[in-house]
């Protein structure tokens, strides 16, 4: 397991205890005592470091390469899982993934980014950064779910859409515009969680979804800290601050309003243990789908509606309040002529 | 009133619109793409485009002013304003950037919404600025979008969009994220009652607002040279090491890759609106038109 | 204007008449009455030749470079034409056109084949042979047109789809069964002209219609003569006797069944008026949207899935009958354990 | 009945159906793509697949007998048969291929359809049969497919419909054609009540056959190397005169190119088509599948 520089003495510790029980083991002297406090030492540092974590050390945390991906996911949640290829137009896209299983009582359409785990992989699903016959791919699935009447679960895990000549050749804009407006359409319940890193439109791009969980690690962000840092601070190296300034964590984002729940991680992250983070997001979505079933079709679809066209934080001058919640007329007594 | 009779009177607009500028004939503008110094007056003339085809960037007051009929822009909301809601700072707090931005445009946020009429008939239009903070989409922007359609929902009226816009707002973090769904779900209400959205896309129009609105249109329509992409040429360039193609991610270069139904001179702009917005709304009484 | 070698008598005499012409100018000489003469052999033969041309000669006329084409005819049939391009997918497809306009008391969508007339614009349009975003694009402008309650003509006129190795990477197949399965489900009446050459499912892919009428000399056809002759006959020389055995002409497509009507073309072929065959065109366009816009549109719909259904001839041993009709039920007699 | 039972019981099914066909343990068949020679016995305890992963082409007898519950198909429609109208005559007479066609495969024509269970769950099955002239598509078949697509449409049971054909039948002129759109149209009526449509495409599916119902499934399954294409290779090297790339235009390569859900060994295909219909039929009851 990599780890990241910020868990370094945890590490260390761990490494400590290690000797001193292969030490114990081939001298068979009695260190168990020392073991014990050196554990114990462990334990406090470990919820130290968890407990104050920066933005910044957090987004390591949430592109962690052993953190748990979609396809295990998809495989842990349901005994049946089947996966589906192509967006039936130019190519099937591996960085986003999706097929059908059994998951609780409900039949549903799992769908999400994939970044690969080895380099070979990583390569061949160009490390989670979709094409737009990704989104195509995803936006096929999804209407085969609606027709079916399958509920819809999407993991989110992508630095971004592909930020490559192809990719705009193919119409990367408009795979992505396109999802965000027929994903509005659907009459079937659509739960996202964000698992890892929730890049900019290339995640919204799937995620335009009646409830958003994020793993207590995970972050969302309108775009990367170092892709800020060197647009607005003209210096990659200031990347840890726009981390914090953009809000990009999962309490910022419930905070904000968007996130509707965090799922939380084993203690050091996802990636220390995938049954626990499987179980935890399974009973999620049994909550959450059983409460959306609950509604008529045309509920679900009003409900992710109100969702999205709630979201904004602006003033109305003529009516001195901040709204976040604005109705959908605007004032008559703001009208001017030209 | 006939089709042949909405195109004839529309001769006298542009000297009208040239006399209501009141320009000093000796200003002059370089063009950014063949270099050549134009007399301010020529160009206001010309629809505000060089002889080479460049078309300059325009104010949505310029932009209103060439395409619909004289006087009939209404305005609304316009006192949605932007909050510093993040309290974010970058080389410049957000809250100073949106102090001069207002001074500079003397609109509130980087949009225009309104009703106006093309050759009579009542559309619903939205008017990006790109001289406000770069045309960037926040929550105004995307609130004002969404009021916009569900205007056009409400009242049948066609909806036409003119984008110019760097992308989404990083200033306001995620939730100008949200404004791309938030458009675009509204897009996806407006299309369920079958009126017609008329996207036109100018320079430049790029990042969360062309993966958004600026590309869902029925009909989409670019003005020449447009530069229109997802990521910028500068970040692909990065990406591929490699410089790339001359018109990449030009107007004509999408008309090509089929993103785009037609290129249109700004000269052309306001008949070819006319005509679609008559032939496609089947919301149109035959009183609205004759 | 191109003579096929079945016209190269009529143009020999109209030659000797233009000769005479000229003489009778420079020399004042009085060649009125010979004049007259040949003229009247002219028409003669004219007659007699387009009276009793064979289906290898109509394709010669079908595949004129000079016969009127979509664009043409949609500029001839609406003063407003605007056209419409691209796929929203990977590129405009010069090979189909499309867009709106005013017909009569009509908003249509016309969408049609375009071979190009000049080598230039042959080339740019692959000689009418659609990729398969050609077929996307059509079925794009299709739904734009259900959605808004316009009509949709289709005008057909192409060799078949491009057999190219782009074309096939890209799915041809995909598109065009995509098309012929979606074109059922609109709501808005379509109405199909086979102005040149309907050239298998390259031409179907956009010609699952209410209603199908065949210019005279139009050809419809499941493969090209030349193709069923080296295929079937292994003799490409053959093409002529297969052109016949196929019944490919618009009285044999009628006389089967699936063309409703013939639409009279000018004396030797539509390419001598085009102004003509547009007002032919117009007039019976009127009178079939007419017709179909009365119903609603869900009988439209019904409508077209009836004709396509009614298609076929077989015979049922069971009840010894060759049915063109069949019931939508099969008889429970005829069941069989394996 | 758990999901593991089904799969379970599964094992006996081969033996049993080697000991069905009952072949003499010394013939033998040529592998047409490793050359290997492989005797039919232990062919037909593989599923006739060669170690290699050639898949031999079925009879619909071996498909069905291989994939659906045992005894479970029950076959509609026996008594349709083609007829030709258009006293079509090419190398040979039309009705004389059709009475060899029919002498050869026992069939009335190049499909056999009807219902049958998978893992209990019932199923409206297809089977086309390549070896009756090329398992061509005239009024015959596509009058079998739409009625096995209409008998979805009136029980709700999902639909599987294995092609094998190289595309329209030119014995039957433009009627074939036309069976292109009738198939299409049967399964958009299909789509409007929710069933699901599962093709499975078995080498060849070419041409008309490709370009209608083979590409229309909710899920588009391949077994393993087939070639699959609208135009085939010999025309496509005609028209760009050069060889094409191995591995063009079969399964594996159009899995790649986004046109197939997934490539699967007929091994597997039993189970793989179980879950599927399990999961995606709206209409499937409790009751139907424990
Ligand atoms: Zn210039
Ligand atoms: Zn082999």
């Amino acid at each position: 397991m990599k780890a990241l520089d910020f868990e370094k003495p945890i590490y260390d510790l761990q490494e400590k205890i290690d000797e001193l029980r292969q030490l114990a083991a081939s001298t068979d002297m009695d260190l168990q005592s020392d073991i014990d406090a050196i554990e114990a030492r462990a334990d406090m540092l470990k919820a130290q470091i968890y407990a104050s974590l920066t933005p910044g050390q957090i987004i390591q945390i949430a592109r962690h390469p052993n953190r748990p991906n979609t396809l295990a996911l998809a495989n842990l949640l349901c005994s049946d899982f089947v996966e589906l290829k192509g967006d039936r137009c130019f190519r099937d896209d591996p960085s986003i993934v999706g097929g059908v299983g059994t998951l609780g009582q409900y039949r549903v359409m799992i769908i999400g980014h994939q970044k690969g785990s080895d380099t070979k992989e990583k390569i061949r699903r160009n490390f989670g950064m979709p094409h737009p016959e990704g989104y195509r791919k995803a936006l096929r699935l999804m209407k085969m779910a609606d027709k079916f009447g399958m509920p819809i679960v999407t993991f989110v895990d992508t630095p971004g859409a592909y930020p490559g000549k192809e990719a705009e050749e193919r119409g990367q804009a408009e795979a992505i515009a396109k999802n965000l407006k027929e994903m509005t359409g659907l009459c079937v319940p659509v739960v996202s969680v964000v698992i890892g890193e929730g890049g900019s439109g290339g995640a919204l791009g799937i995620a335009v979804s009646n409830r958003i969980l994020m793993l207590e690690y995970a972050v969302y962000s309108v775009i990367s800290p170092e892709g800020c840092a060197s647009i607005l601070f003209r210096d990659a190296s200031r990347a840890e601050y726009a981390a914090e300034k953009l809000k990009i964590t999962a309490q910022d984002v419930v905070d904000l309003g968007i996130a509707d729940r965090i799922l939380p991680e084993p203690l050091g992250g996802a990636h220390h243990d995938w049954q626990v983070v499987s179980e935890t997001i399974a009973a999620a979505l049994a909550d959450e789908l059983d409460r959306l079933s609950a509604l008529s079709r045309e509920a679900v679809k009003a409900d992710r509606y109100q969702k999205f066209r709630s979201f904004g934080r602006y003033k109305d001058t003529a009516i001195q309040a901040v709204s976040a919640l604005p109705s959908a007329k605007s004032s008559k007594s703001s009208k001017k002529k030209l | 009133m006939s089709i042949l009779d909405w195109f004839t009177k529309d001769d006298a607009r542009n000297s009208r619109y040239e006399e209501r500028l009141n320009i000093p004939g000796d200003l002059w503008a370089q063009c950014p793409q063949c270099k050549e110094a134009i007399y301010l007056k020529t160009l206001a003339s010309n629809f505000r485009v060089c002889d080479c085809h460049y078309h300059f960037r325009l104010s949505p007051e310029e932009r209103i002013q060439m395409i619909f009929d004289d006087g009939s822009f209404s305005e609304i909301d316009t006192t949605l304003e932007a909050v510093d809601f993040l309290k974010f700072a970058d080389t410049e707090p957000y809250s100073d950037r949106l102090k001069k931005a207002k001074k500079k445009t003397k609109h509130a946020d980087a949009i225009v919404i309104g009703m106006a009429t093309l050759h009579q008939l009542p559309v619903n239009i939205g008017v990006m600025d790109f001289g406000f903070m770069g045309g960037s989409m926040g929550s105004v922007v995307g609130e004002k979008i969404a009021r916009i359609i569900e205007h056009a929902i409400h009242n049948k009226f066609p909806l036409i969009i003119f984008t110019s816009s760097g992308g989404a707002r990083m200033q306001e973090g995620i939730m100008s994220l949200m404004q791309m769904a938030k458009t675009s779900a509204a897009l996806q209400q407006l299309s369920e009652v079958s009126v017609p959205y008329i996207s036109v896309l100018c320079d430049p129009t790029t990042g969360g607002t062309s993966a958004s609105f600026a590309m869902l249109g029925d009909v989409n329509i670019a003005e020449p040279g447009a530069l229109i992409s997802f990521a910028g040429p500068r970040v692909i360039e990065q990406t591929i090491r490699q410089k790339l193609p001359k018109g990449f991610q030009r107007s004509e270069f999408l008309l090509e890759k089929g993103m785009l139904d037609r290129v249109v001179h700004r000269r052309d702009m306001r008949n070819i609106l006319t005509t679609l917005i008559r032939l496609l709304n089947p919301h149109t009484t035959k009183k609205d038109v004759v």
